[in-house]
């Protein structure tokens, strides 16, 4: 059993992205009843706060990450800056984010900015994708995050996202979520 | 009121108001129209003045707000206007609402432990399965589509409804060909082509290289995915001779 | 203490090489008498063969590596690799995505080289299907994306695939390269 335990430890450090309990399963050649006890236990075991690095859930799997309180001294390692989202895209990202799929007609009427270039690189960095047509005329492209956007923020999975605030109570008919109407789409 | 405003720190017209509201110290469901526009209406001229461009996003919800200001400065109409007597002001408080909670949740993304900013994984890959699988590039629809559209930028259109008549034959291209390559150096398939400028041609002369390659007299290498496509004979002049480049030995007579 | 050797440990963890001693006291701006036994108790506390990684002293410095004793079923995370991607066979699958049914010719054709290889390498992971002979001299295969290609990218339909207009909605760079109607010729 320790064997097992050790097994699994080394195909998550090894593999190159979170490893998904499924996967895992499958490669320890197990059934899920006896995995999941060992990951209970490497869950504890590597928990965040006690080592450099811990035993990370994200997007859907596991991985081993240093700690989040390490991060400034870590940036050191790199040479090369991280990744810095301007605000426009910050903003395009949690609209999709939350509200998936949205079309870029919907996005844009949200923001009230053209987002066409904001997107493209979004896409081209992996964190959105392309995921349908929506059922209206004109059958615009649907768009919605990516499981490298749930890698990049660490999150499991969207239900993760930081809770929204609501909208102000004042005003019970504000407060609903206003169904989107772009004007059109263009 | 002084103050110094840079367009480009908003990322669209409604951070701007949101802003401005804020400065003010206004109530967002109780917006001064007036007071609001003027100087909404100040940022958009001063950059104006400045000979920046400014996206028309901004400009068109100037034309909004001065719309918003003049049905509030008109006087309730004493006729029965069914239910429409919506505040002027409703829809631009639901948009900037809404808007506020996304630059909210943007704050709230940006703050969470970023990979590679905030938080590492390991490097380490081990030799096991270290095996050279090819550069993978990332995989999505908009890849695949980008890649197709490429793919397409760079070669003639068409070329799929072509359909090839006399009086163009392979057999005279592929001696065409040939007498280019005669001084056997490498050639590119782009410069051959290019002396002969339709499309007809360009595909009877890629008919007449695919022709030679088979019949091995002529070699071609790519350097690079994209690059140009070199061709080079792969024999001595005089064995050419040898060879029947005759019509009928390629089965498109 | 303590948190310096977390600190260690998540400097080793993190670097993308081994990590020597030297760079390491750097990193963590402290003298060599004060990193030294930290270091021991780290070797110790990873050691081979308890985890299924251990602390390796390697070319002149530390780096955590998986046990060697997990070798042979690390090669199966290999093996069992969510599919990889060159760009050689995006294009390829990208091309006969839009176009199908396509002839390998035909596809080498747009390419500009040689796609034999590419294509096996598709049809093996069920990406492509073989659907039927072309009716023209020398009868060539043609090929066509699968049910599985579908799955992979998330789309309900081939109609789901961005026409051009839309891509270059968000590229209009690509418009001006891409003189053709492509939505017609489908």
């Amino acid at each position: 059993m320790a064997d097992l335990k050790r097994l699994a430890e080394a195909f998550i450090f090894a593999a190159e992205a979170p490893l998904s309990f499924e996967r895992l399963c499958l490669l320890l050649e197990r059934s899920r009843p006896e995995v999941r006890p060992l990951m209970q236990e490497l869950l504890t075991e590597y928990s965040a706060g006690q080592r450099g690095f811990y035993l990370a859930e994200v997007a859907g799997g596991y991985q081993f990450r240093t700690d989040p309180d390490c991060g400034i001294w870590l940036r050191k390692l790199s040479k090369e800056r991280p990744l810095r989202f301007s605000q426009a895209a910050l903003e395009t990202l949690a609209i999709i984010a939350y509200r998936q799929p949205m079309t870029r007609a919907e996005v844009e009427y949200l923001r009230g900015v053209d987002s066409g270039g904001v997107m493209k690189t979004l896409l081209e960095k992996n964190l959105l994708k392309i995921i349908g047509k929506k059922d209206v005329p004109g059958r615009p492209l649907m768009y919605g995050t990516s499981r490298q956007f749930l890698e990049l923020f660490g999150l499991r999975s969207l239900e993760d996202l930081p809770t929204l605030k609501e909208v102000s109570a004042l005003d019970p008919e504000l407060a609903e979520a206003v169904p989107l109407e772009p004007e059109s789409d263009n | 009121m002084a103050f110094e405003i840079h367009l480009d720190n908003f990322t669209g017209p409604l951070d701007l108001l949101l802003h401005l509201i804020k400065t003010n110290e206004m109530d967002i469901y109780d917006i001064q129209m007036v007071e609001i526009t003027e100087q909404y209406l100040t940022v958009v001229e001063q950059m104006k003045q400045l000979d920046l461009e400014i996206a028309g996003e901004f400009l068109l919800m100037a034309a909004t707000l001065i719309h918003i200001k003049s049905r509030m400065l008109l006087p309730v109409s004493d006729e029965p206007v069914e239910e429409e007597d919506e505040d002027p002001r409703a829809e631009l408080v639901r948009r900037l609402l809404e808007y506020q909670r996304y630059k909210q949740a943007a704050e709230a993304l940006e703050a969470l432990p970023q990979l590679e900013r905030d938080v590492f994984v390991s490097r380490f890959v081990p030799t096991e399965i270290a095996d050279s699988a090819d550069e993978t590039v990332s995989l999505g629809v908009f890849q695949l589509a980008e890649a197709y559209y490429r793919i397409l930028s760079e070669v003639p259109a068409e070329v799929f409804h072509e359909v090839i008549r006399e009086p163009l034959s392979v057999a005279q291209y592929v001696q065409l060909v040939v007498r280019q390559l005669a001084d056997g150096q490498r050639h590119s398939f782009r410069r051959l082509v290019a002396a002969w400028p339709s499309r007809a041609e360009l595909v009877v002369t890629f008919l007449a290289m695919l022709e030679l390659v088979k019949m091995r007299l002529v070699e071609i290498d790519q350097v690079a995915d994209y690059g140009d496509i070199w061709l080079k004979l792969r024999v001595a002049q005089g064995e050419l001779a040898a060879v029947d480049l005759a019509e009928d030995g390629f089965g498109y007579g």
